[in-house]
């Protein structure tokens, strides 16, 4: 486990309580999905990362060890766990994109030369070389994000958080990002991602957590975790829409699917050509392959 | 520097309160003259205001390691002028009274007299005087809201020296400037980098 | 992100007094405590406002006791400091240097009294009454109305700006921003420009949300309610009694 | 025409061309989607419709009658076309719902009565009736998204012009906003949305207009627009995923589909089942209807 949260229960200082016996796993190397409506806790949750919450009750390890919530335990678990913000311009401060990119790593304490080196690779893999001395807010959406993450990759995380790293994109910025997260992935980078998009989160995680008003209420791969369509819709979410056609033909139409519905563009493609193999092989007709 | 609710006796809340409304109304007018060119003034006041209100409160980390809060007064009266800044400021302090229980509404009077009116004036005067001075930017920024800064907290020393003039007010004054020395002028300087930090980021957009 | 004195006045059991009433009353009650020349009254005006605010207003004493530790804490340190620098008459208590003075200890508690008397008072009206009904009821005693207006959005674009402010700090903290003294300055000066950028940009974004609801010139307000006799007469006779209290506990001492 | 754009060509102060030559029309009763990807001018575009922005060259027309850029007339195609910004922090100004939603009929002049009529019939629309007294930042992101709704529900608008009105929120908010427009098209109501959730336009509009680099390139029924799968991923935008499931089945697969593609789950539905039919005719096969 690179990444855990055990029991981990969080008061806001008015009384509410955000999270609730909150058990959340991730291995090294795994996309890890937190789906879940607006205001059930995930961003709480991704502050208690890396430390910037603490909680009440309960724990955060990673690799194995305990968060200490001294000055030098969350320089270490910092430069560990990267959180990139739902808002870029929460997270883009600085006059310019190299000065950003190279906020951490001097905060780190870096040697200039180091931080150059740093904010040069960091933003070569995120496709952002040559914009160094523009001024954020003359980026696109998309281009902001980008560097947002380029921010967090020139402190060389072991995890990456991302908060719904799509919102407000289209679909093009939105397809990039993704891109690049599955990139870093296959790189090694453990990347945990919350978000609401239902469509989305099934093509990219290896498993999803549900939250649900501070509480995870179902966990698993992604299709152990749509298959529970009750839950799911429970916890004010919906079935992607590939999975949602699937279910119409299935319950309204009488067309017999064997559950799981498939999530993605692809396994639906492959689910409906055995169907019609299926029906192929007795009437000869004329699909031909 | 606050003034907490009750620390002054009845007369000096009256006083205070008799000194800084003439500015306030003469403030208000400014601003009422603005608000009938500029329909937009409201709405771009209204956020001003706001920021000074989250800036002010905002932790910060001074040299000693005490925390303290940034005033934000030095940097509006560089931009608004001292008069508008004495009406955002009065504004503002009430917000901090009733919101985050800083300050009081019986030494409101006393508070927008040395938060609202003498830093801003202060800070404002030194920014002219340092430009004229042919100062760079940056040095005149910092002067002005360090001293405008330094102006407040020995304006609330003198004032709290005035409530209580034991054994008289030159030394009461004295020891109520040593009591805030150690947290107040490590903030003054603070104060005054953010502000040139703030500045200077502002002109680079 | 909220403020949590903002989130009580609205959800206390006080939700359905109007405004004013409530207003009078903390700040009437406030004045009093503070003309009162003993300890007595403002002890007893503290004593009053608590439990008007634990008991009958509902604010879960937990948080009650928090909110009040910060100027009970300063309130006390006061009354150490005045009794040790200011005063004329040393008591027989301390040595040489450190004494303890007499009338020091005498004014430091009447402060110290007069600040527990006057902080309750605020913190009544604070935990029980929205601030915008507050800035409301001013045009009442002729507040001019541009102050209001500029107040009343104030209070909006302040709770949109704490939670950017909020997100960006967490966004630095992530990335060490607050690790020195040094960074920390750099730090909250990035923060502060960025906020005052963006809150320009708000300023001309809710100008043209006005603008497209026909604005011109003047923002409205909702006409507050007329307050019943029933409240003005209890406030009334609750601050005669008082002032009656502030007469004759006058020359009492405690300490 | 209740709505006409006219060889609009606008530049902001820097020179730069934001809008160039848009011709752009809506019928009474339409629901007409703007889809275009972040920066292509969607925004700009929606500010002219009142007369917030005001055309270099060319012409709104509201009603078959010409913008006048003078206070009375601003004020008169204000009452008629509403816009709900994208962000509601932009638009909710008020210290209290109350007082925002009463913000626009107290500016057209209408008595204290009348006002609270008002406000009580929008916030009931909305379905946000009891929130009156609640201040803004007491609401989740769906709720401020309905109350500046009915802040420009109040105005009793002919026009309602949102701004991608979904954005942000999860499906069950985003479903809200979906069905309280469908409601107000059905009384009647004209609407304009701007996105590029292109999932949901097909789902929803009378005809889509496709929007890049600030000039009109596509209009046309949603099956026509989005025939077109060239001009859509030029405009950085994609088919909706049920479209592309059926194109790729059609393109690898080589199953044959009519174009134009279906473009929701309904209508996938429909399609997908006449190609069983189609092939159970012959074979008998075993699915039930």
């Amino acid at each position: 486990m690179i990444l855990e949260a055990v029991n981990v229960t969080y008061e806001y200082p008015d009384g509410t309580i955000a999270l609730k016996n909150v058990n959340f796993k991730v291995e090294k190397g795994q996309v890890v999905a937190l789906l879940g409506p607006n205001g059930a806790g995930k961003s709480t949750l991704f502050l208690h990362f890396n430390g910037i919450l603490k909680p009440k009750k309960g724990q955060i390890r990673v690799e194995g060890e305990p968060i200490h919530y001294t000055k030098k335990g969350l320089m270490k678990v910092r430069q560990k766990v990267g959180i990139v913000f739902q808002n870029p311009d929460d997270q883009l401060f600085a006059p310019t994109v190299r000065e950003d990119v190279a906020f951490g790593p001097f905060n780190i304490g870096l040697e200039t030369d180091e931080v150059e080196r740093r904010v040069k690779d960091s933003l070569r893999k995120v496709g952002m070389l040559g914009f160094e001395d523009k001024p954020p807010h003359h980026l696109s959406g998309g281009e902001k994000k980008r560097v947002a993450i380029a921010g967090i990759l020139a402190m060389n995380p072991k995890i990456m958080v991302l908060d719904e790293p799509t919102s407000g994109l289209d679909p093009r910025g939105a397809s990039h990002i993704m891109r690049l997260l599955y990139n870093l992935n296959k790189e090694g980078m453990t990347i945990i991602i919350a978000t609401h998009d239902v469509d989305m989160a099934p093509l990219y995680a290896d498993k999803i957590y549900i939250i649900s008003n501070g509480k995870i209420i179902k966990e698993g791969t992604p299709k152990e975790v749509f298959k529970d369509v009750k839950t799911i819709r429970e916890a004010n979410l919906r079935l992607p829409r590939i999975a949602h056609l699937v279910e119409i033909l299935e319950k309204e139409d009488k067309l017999p699917f064997n559950k799981p519905y498939p999530l993605t563009i692809g396994e639906a493609r492959r689910r409906l050509l055995d169907k019609w193999k299926l029906m192929e092989t007795p009437s000869h007709s004329k699909v031909r392959r | 520097m606050h003034i907490m609710e009750g620390f002054l006796p009845w007369q000096w809340c009256i006083l205070w309160y008799a000194i800084s409304l003439p500015v306030i109304i003469y403030g208000i007018t400014r601003i009422k003259k603005v608000a009938d060119e500029l329909p937009e003034s409201k709405p771009l006041l209204a956020v001003s205001g706001a920021f000074i209100f989250i800036l002010s409160s905002l932790k910060m980390p001074s040299v000693t390691g005490s925390c303290s809060h940034p005033t934000g007064n030095g940097l509006g009266a560089i931009l608004f002028g001292p008069w508008i800044t004495s009406v955002m400021a009065a504004i503002v302090l009430i917000f901090q009274a009733l919101l985050l229980a800083h300050g009081g509404l019986t030494t409101l009077g006393a508070n927008i007299f040395s938060m609202g009116i003498i830093g801003p004036v202060f800070a404002w005067l030194t920014y002219k005087g340092s430009l004229k001075l042919n100062l760079p930017t940056s040095i005149a920024v910092f002067l002005a809201a360090f001293i405008g800064d330094v102006m407040t907290y020995v304006t609330t020393s003198f004032q709290l020296a005035l409530a209580f003039p034991i054994p008289n007010v030159m030394i009461a004054t004295s020891k109520f400037m040593l009591i805030f020395a150690y947290t107040q002028i490590p903030l003054g300087i603070a104060e005054g980098l953010l502000t040139v930090v703030v500045f200077e980021n502002i002109l680079k957009l | 992100m909220n403020i949590s004195t903002d989130l009580y006045a609205y959800h206390n059991n006080l939700n359905r007094i109007p405004p004013g009433v409530k207003l009078s009353w903390g700040i009437l009650t406030m004045i009093l405590s503070l003309l009162s020349p003993s300890p007595i009254i403002p002890i007893m005006v503290a004593i009053i406002m608590s439990l008007t605010i634990v008991l009958v207003a509902g604010i879960p004493s937990r948080y009650y006791l928090k909110f009040i530790s910060v100027p009970s804490a300063f309130g006390f340190l006061t009354l150490i400091l005045m009794a040790l620098f200011f005063g004329a008459e040393p008591s027989s208590i301390g040595f040489s240097w450190f004494r303890v003075y007499l009338d020091g200890l005498h004014t430091g508690f009447l402060t110290f009294s007069r600040i527990m008397g006057g902080f309750t008072c605020l913190a009544f009206i604070s935990l029980t009454t929205p601030i915008n009904e507050i800035f409301k009821q001013l045009e009442k005693i002729k507040v001019p109305r541009i102050i209001i207006e500029i107040a009343l959005l104030m209070y909006r674009m302040i709770f949109i700006f704490l939670e950017e402010a909020s997100t960006m700090y967490h966004a630095q903290e992530t990335r060490l921003g607050y690790n020195s003294v040094k960074s920390s300055i750099k730090s909250l000066g990035l923060l502060a420009s960025n906020l005052f950028i963006r809150s320009w940009l708000q300023g001309e974004k809710v100008y043209q949300a006005m603008e497209t609801r026909c604005y011109n010139g003047e923002i409205p307000t909702m006409k507050i309610h007329e307050t019943d006799n029933k409240w003005i007469i209890l406030v009334i006779a609750f601050e005669i009694t008082l002032l009656l209290g502030v007469y004759f506990t006058r020359t009492i001492k405690i300490i």
